[in-house]
């Protein structure tokens, strides 16, 4: 099971050398689904228009929205591109702080560790 | 990935960040592809297949196959964890080579000893089985016919094998394995208290303040419960854990007192600390006044080795080992007296101020106490007495039958107390504490039973260890094993266990869901039905009785042990089996099958298929036509009912995460013997412990005794056995299962680094372990889990491939014929 | 003939491939436990050896995985095992080195992935804003595996296999 | 402590009588001969030193003690630094006393200080070891950090690492942490060849998460503080 594209791009998250979107579509095949959540804390009368903002980033949603907090689930081929999507929100206005929260990773080809 | 999959998976994702962020979510729509039930799995509760602990799992099945197992939330026992074997218990069942069809051994299309090993239908292994049982019958009498069942057994498979072997055989050649598990538990918990099981219940783990581990590695062997005992610990700085072993292991890593003492002291160290707590005057004289009696024991009573053994005829008392004389406080305190700090602990080898702190931990009345112990105490040559030594210390502070004081035995089986303790699965018990040398007792059982009287033989059979002896010598030629690997874990097994297998006169039948060196070894393989593929009980060591349903079906033509019990039943009629005195003073049984007389006889058989939960399968009620289950569990119930054993209606174990008996009123009993916890106890007595006549429990002096075997100039290390975090039950299921094989894979010989160098032999080396009965091939491990103090070795017994049963000897406790694996002399050699 | 492999599962390629090739193992295994009645083939370390007290050699203890690739779970609630050695990592009342690095205040400075939050549960289901005490134990459930080959292969099949209902 | 006193009183009379003999001069023996014989002497006298000096510096010397044999050396045994691939080893001195003349020196005369610490008995049981393990740990922690792991170093060889035949997680954060000089070898290291004590507030090597860095009352080990902050604070609004 080969999984290059998840080490970099987790290592380049974590040493805040953020692979763009455009990066990660380019690195070939996707080899696996990065499935993340998040809570973004906001002004709450802020929030809806907020909520909107960032259901148009791609593959992106919200999951629910509660007075000051939205819970939004991410889809990504690598932890890289969901943490400059996060990054992205964190810098909205009226955005105070987007949390990620779970991480789950699922190779798309399975058993090949064994 | 599957679109249905990612959607479950994102639905998970935001669950979780919901729960992190203390908000609700709205229900999610889901756009599954193939609709929701593509998705749907379903959930069910069952007890876990391997330790005593008891833990409850959810297993998830999907399209007639086990597809995920978890934490079961709601079970009280692990609140949603699993160890790493709960956590795989999904793949236990899928072992490649899982056997599906009967085996026997044949030449020339007929059985022969000597034959290769042949499929052949279940109707074709029973012909042959009953065959050779009725010759044997006819030849030799019911005393050459004996059974081997485990703490695996399900309650009614338990319940189902005493039953056909007593009333039906009428043979009490029926054992256990769990008697090289916890028999010293059992015969120490009827000495001191006369009743079987502990007082207290795992609750006692979140209010006690100090936890003392008598030669028990919890963190690997009871995971969760140690889980427990971790949280209280470390939520909790008053706190203290003491672990005493032979070595030091990963319980160990958690301890405030560590004490690494030398094979055999403990029962010494147990001594002094009941000196330490009388001559600082802490004992609770109001408590031992009301409530206990001070006896004295046999001593010097031998090692349950052979009797013509030297060390057998040297001992005084080898013939009356459990023989007791009454004795007052005073005297005690006297016999105690001379276990001093000094002499103890140059004798067991531990630093005398950890002593005095773990002996402060009895002593200080203000600390609630809870001491646990498995195998180091229960396999020993003085087991029974180091079970009691424990139990008079807490009998001499009052520390007992109350939360967060507890003298707690935990068990090694899932059902080691539901099925070898309470049903009465031993060769000397009968249901409910009951015992076949009791003519009262007889008579109740066969009433309930339905036989005439009389059925029932009055003389104990043969223990684990004995059946071993028997076949070798020719004396038990017709030999059931289920649902265990007798041969791997019988002691000295080179010598006294292989050559019974073998014997030309014997003929040996193994019931097992895997090719293990038992069933290699046997000359009729029967493939079982195993956990989740029959219905099945479970009792824990906490005396929670916990019921699951069949989910899924057993592959080929395997068939559960019950089953298979019952339909060989019906190959035997009575006048094959009872005497004729019997059959002439009870006309109405002549001719009948064993299966109707014990099975289809009008109470068993008596709740119908429309019983059954439509939801789930039943084989075996599908097969004989009545609810098989339920009836054997209401019967065997009506034995405890209303004798401190009650058990609540079958239906509701179906609905709960087991029960804790007694259960009285549709309550559970969480403390026994105490006014206002249990409701046997009588107003105003405060505490009873009421399995004994006069209420009171009693404190033994009994000495410390030296080992069988220890090491001298030629054989000159100990031999410690045991198990490993991911293997249990040896290793059958879980050397089958990828991940676990992987993280354990093979068994080897932790020793210490200098006691190897000064052999000469390197880390990972390939040495010969040999002792006086036998020897193997294994490695050096001089890192890891495991750490040896000089002169000790410990190796696993997982590992078919390095059967180190060969090396250990057959000494047992002489009480309670339970086995000493911890403690044999060794020499290792370079290959 | 093999139970594990019931009719009716095979609906997907992979769960066939699967079945065929469990069966061709067995077969192999086992030396075909059919009409012409030869004995199954011992498995050493699981049946033992044949005759079954006797010796033989021990291969070499097996090595530790480091290649630090995360394996996919059999389900989503197995524990993931650790794909790197964990020999000589302290893990007692004094001091837990996993935490050292999975822990969440850590796993920016040493890159290692961040403990599930369902380990900040304690056994009433109160989120704590820690490791709960009762997860404190990491190896009780998450196990380093070893290069070891497994003597006999598993069949279980995950919830992919099924419910691709067509 | 009257023990320690009574010794004291019986040093310095004895150095008082040793002064009033060797304070006076010489009226029987030849000034060559004294040269001469004090030449010989002080070589006897290096030679001696050098070899005890020697003899005190083996892993032989250092477990013939049981405080040492039955605490730290047992534990070494389980450890890498005492058995391993290649079979290259570490003894007590190659990680505890300097190699380099002037630093041995000083370190075997702080080494006074455990020969008093023997004759007290400070350690001399498990149970008051383990009391004490924390601060003999903080002791080399604080000598290794303050001389830039020497001791380590004498052996392994930043530069001379290969990252390929490390493990990819070693390998990163050794080029991470260790190539820039940012962190020494102990600061991760600890507890390599020995059970390390209650470890509540040592933070390991690599850095805590930014956000947490920083905040007054938030140390490292104590995240909880600064995440119940972060909590209450995305609560009250």
């Amino acid at each position: 099971m080969s999984s290059n594209d998840r080490n970099v791009d987790r290592r380049g998250f974590l040493t805040g050398r953020f692979h763009s979107e455009a990066q990660g579509r380019e690195s070939g095949p996707a080899r696996s689904l990065h499935i993340s959540s998040a809570v973004v804390t906001a002004r709450p009368e802020r929030c809806p228009d907020i909520a909107r903002q960032i259901a148009m980033l791609p593959a992106t949603e919200i999951s629910g929205i509660e007075g000051s907090k939205i819970v939004i689930v991410m889809e990504g081929r690598n932890t890289g591109e969901i943490g400059s999507r996060l990054t992205a929100i964190a810098l909205m206005d009226g955005v105070f702080s987007a949390n990620l929260v779970f991480e789950q990773i699922e190779p798309v080809d399975d058993w090949g560790a064994e | 990935m599957e679109p249905s999959r990612r959607e479950i998976l994102k639905t998970q994702a935001a669950a979780i960040a919901a729960l992190a962020a203390n908000v609700s979510l709205p229900a999610r729509a889901q756009p599954v592809a193939g609709g929701v039930d593509a998705l749907e799995i379903t959930w069910s509760k069952a007890p876990c297949r391997f330790c005593g602990t008891g833990c409850g799992v959810m297993v998830g099945v999907k399209e007639g196959r086990v597809i995920a197992t978890h934490g079961d939330m709601k079970a009280e026992v692990n609140r949603g964890l699993n160890c790493v074997k709960g956590y795989f218990l999904s793949k236990i069942m899928y072992g490649a080579d899982r056997l599906t069809q009967p085996l026997l051994r044949k030449k020339g299309g007929v059985y022969a000893k000597d034959g290769e090993f042949t499929p052949v239908s279940w109707e074709e292994a029973f012909e042959v089985m009953a065959q050779k049982a009725k010759q044997v019958l006819r030849e030799k009498g019911p005393t050459a016919l004996g059974m081997f069942g485990s703490g695996q057994w399900t309650i009614f498979e338990g319940y189902a094998a005493t039953k056909l072997m007593r009333a039906g055989f009428r043979s009490n050649n029926l054992d256990p394995n769990a008697r090289h598990c916890m028999a010293s538990a059992a015969y120490a918990f009827m000495r001191t208290f006369g009743m079987d099981e502990p007082m207290g219940c795992y609750d006692d783990f979140e209010a006690a303040d100090a936890f003392v581990l008598w030669g028990s590695n919890m963190a690997e062997m009871h995971p969760i419960l140690w889980t427990r005992v971790a949280d209280r610990r470390l939520g909790h700085p008053h706190v203290k854990v003491a672990v005493l072993s032979t070595f030091t292991n990963r319980s160990a890593d958690l301890a405030d007192i560590p004490i690494v003492f030398k094979p055999g002291t403990d029962l010494a160290i147990l001594n002094y600390i009941a000196n330490y707590i009388i001559s600082t005057g802490r004992v609770n004289k109001d408590f031992i006044n009301r409530h206990t009696t001070f006896v004295k024991g046999a001593t010097d009573i031998g090692y349950g080795l052979r009797p013509d053994d030297p060390r057998e005829l040297a001992a005084r008392k080898a013939t009356d080992p459990a023989a007791t004389s009454p004795i007052d406080f005073e005297a005690y305190a006297a016999f105690v007296k001379d276990y001093t700090l000094d002499k103890i602990s140059a004798l067991a080898g531990v630093e005398p101020g950890f002593l005095e702190q773990l002996a402060e931990l009895y002593a200080d009345p203000k600390r609630k106490v809870v001491s646990l112990w498995t195998m180091g105490f229960n396999q020993h040559v003085r087991g029974v007495w180091a079970n009691q030594l424990v139990y008079n210390l807490h009998l001499l502070t009052g520390k007992i039958s109350e939360p967060g004081n507890s003298p707690f035995s935990l068990t090694g089986q899932p059902s080691a107390c539901g099925t070898a303790r309470e049903v009465g699965t031993f060769a000397h018990r009968l249901p409910a504490d009951m015992t076949v040398v009791n003519p009262a007792h007889r008579e109740r059982a066969e009433e309930i039973w339905r036989v005439p009287a009389g059925i029932v033989p009055d003389k104990p059979g043969y223990h684990a260890v004995e059946q071993d002896r028997m076949l070798k010598d020719g004396k038990l030629n017709f030999y059931w094993i289920q649902v265990n690997n007798n041969l791997q874990a019988s002691p000295n097994s080179g010598q006294e266990a292989y050559p019974g297998y073998r014997n030309p006169d014997n003929f040996i039948v193994v019931s097992d869901a895997y090719p293990t060196v038992t069933a290699m070894a046997a000359d009729l393989i029967l493939p079982a039905a195993m956990w989740v593929e029959k219905e099945g009980a479970y009792g824990n060591a906490e005396r929670r009785t916990h019921v699951w349903h069949q989910l899924v079906k057993a592959p080929g033509e395997a068939r559960s042990d019950l089953w298979q019990m019952m339909q060989f039943s019906k190959h035997f009629t009575t006048d094959e089996v009872w005497p004729r005195e019997i059959l002439d003073a009870n006309p109405n049984y002549a001719g009948m099958t064993l299966f109707e007389v014990l099975f289809k006889n009008g109470h068993v058989d008596r709740f119908p298929l429309s019983e059954l939960n439509p939801a789930y399968e039943n084989a075996e009620a599908k097969d004989f036509g009545f609810y098989v289950q339920k009836g054997l569990f209401e019967e065997y119930a009506s034995f405890g009912r209303g004798h401190g054993h009650d058990l609540a209606p079958y239906d509701t174990y179906h609905e709960v995460r087991g029960l804790r008996w007694p259960v009285v009123d549709g309550k559970e009993t969480l403390w026994r013997y105490r006014e206002g916890l249990d409701p046997y106890v009588k107003p105003g007595k405060g505490v009873e412990f009421y399995g004994n006549a006069d209420g009171k429990a009693r404190i033994i002096a009994v000495p410390y005794e030296p080992p069988a075997e220890s090491p001298d100039t030629e054989y000159d290390l100990w031999l410690v056995t045991g198990r490993v975090l991911e293997h249990w039950h040896s290793g059958s299921m879980t050397m089958r299962v990828p991940e676990l094989y992987k993280a354990f894979p093979g068994a080897r010989c932790f020793m210490h680094a200098e006691d190897a160098r000064a052999r000469g032999l390197n880390q990972g080396a390939e040495i010969r372990l040999v002792s006086r009965r036998g020897e193997l091939l294994t490695r050096v491990e001089i890192r890891g889990r495991n750490r040896m103090p000089r002169g000790v070795v410990f190796v696993p017994w997982f590992d078919a491939s390095q059967l180190i049963n060969k090396a250990t000897l057959d000494a047992t406790d002489p009480i309670s014929k339970q086995t000493d694996f911890k403690k044999c002399a060794v020499k290792i050699l370079a290959v | 003939m093999r139970g594990q492999d019931p009719g009716g599962l095979n609906t997907t390629r992979r769960s066939t491939v699967l079945g065929a090739v469990a069966a061709a193992l067995v077969v192999i295994s086992f030396g075909a436990l059919s009409q012409d009645g030869a004995s199954p083939k011992i498995v050493p370390r699981l049946t033992g050896d044949e005759p079954p007290m006797a010796d033989h050699r021990i291969p070499p203890l097996d090595r530790p995985v480091v290649d630090d690739i995360r394996r996919m779970r059999n389900y989503p609630e197995q524990p993931p095992i650790i794909p790197h050695a964990i020999d000589g990592y302290q893990l007692t009342i004094n001091t837990n080195r996993c935490l050292d690095c999975h822990k969440r205040e850590f796993t920016e400075g040493s890159g290692a992935p961040m403990i599930s939050v369902t380990h900040f549960q304690d056994r009433d289901g109160q989120v704590l804003s820690d490791v709960t005490p009762r997860r404190y134990f990491c190896t009780a459930c998450h196990v380093q595996q070893t290069d070891a080959r497994p003597l006999v292969p598993n069949t279980f099949q995950d919830a992919n296999a099924f419910g691709r209902k067509r | 402590m009257r023990k320690a006193k009574a010794l004291l009183l019986w040093v310095w009379n004895w150095a008082v009588w040793f002064w009033r003999i060797i304070s006076r001069p010489s009226a029987y023996l030849s000034l060559g001969f004294l040269t001469l014989g004090g030449f010989i002497c002080g070589v006897l006298f290096w030679g001696g030193f050098n070899t005890a000096l020697e003899i005190t510096n083996t892993e032989k010397f250092c477990v013939s003690c049981h405080e040492m044999h039955d605490n730290v050396y047992q534990e070494l045994t389980q450890t890498v630094h005492f058995s391993n691939r290649s079979g290259v080893r570490a003894s007590c001195p190659d990680c505890h006393v300097p190699h380099n003349w002037t630093d041995k020196i000083a370190r075997k005369m702080q080494a006074s200080k455990e020969v008093w610490g023997k004759i007290f008995g400070t350690i001399s049981t498990r149970q008051k070891f383990l009391e004490h393990r924390l601060e003999l740990a903080k002791h080399e922690w604080a000598r290794l950090k303050a001389n830039d792991s020497l001791e380590c170093r004498n052996c392994h060889s930043a530069a001379a690492m290969d990252f390929t035949k490390q493990t990819r997680r070693a390998a990163e954060i050794h080029s991470r942490y260790l190539i820039p000089k940012e962190k020494t070898c102990i600061d991760c290291h600890k507890g390599i060849a020995h059970l390390l004590p209650d470890m509540t507030g040592i933070e390991p090597g690599w850095n805590g998460a930014p956000e947490l860095q920083g905040k007054t009352g938030a140390s490292l080990y104590h995240p909880e503080h600064a995440l119940r902050a972060f909590l209450a604070s995305i609560r009250s609004p």
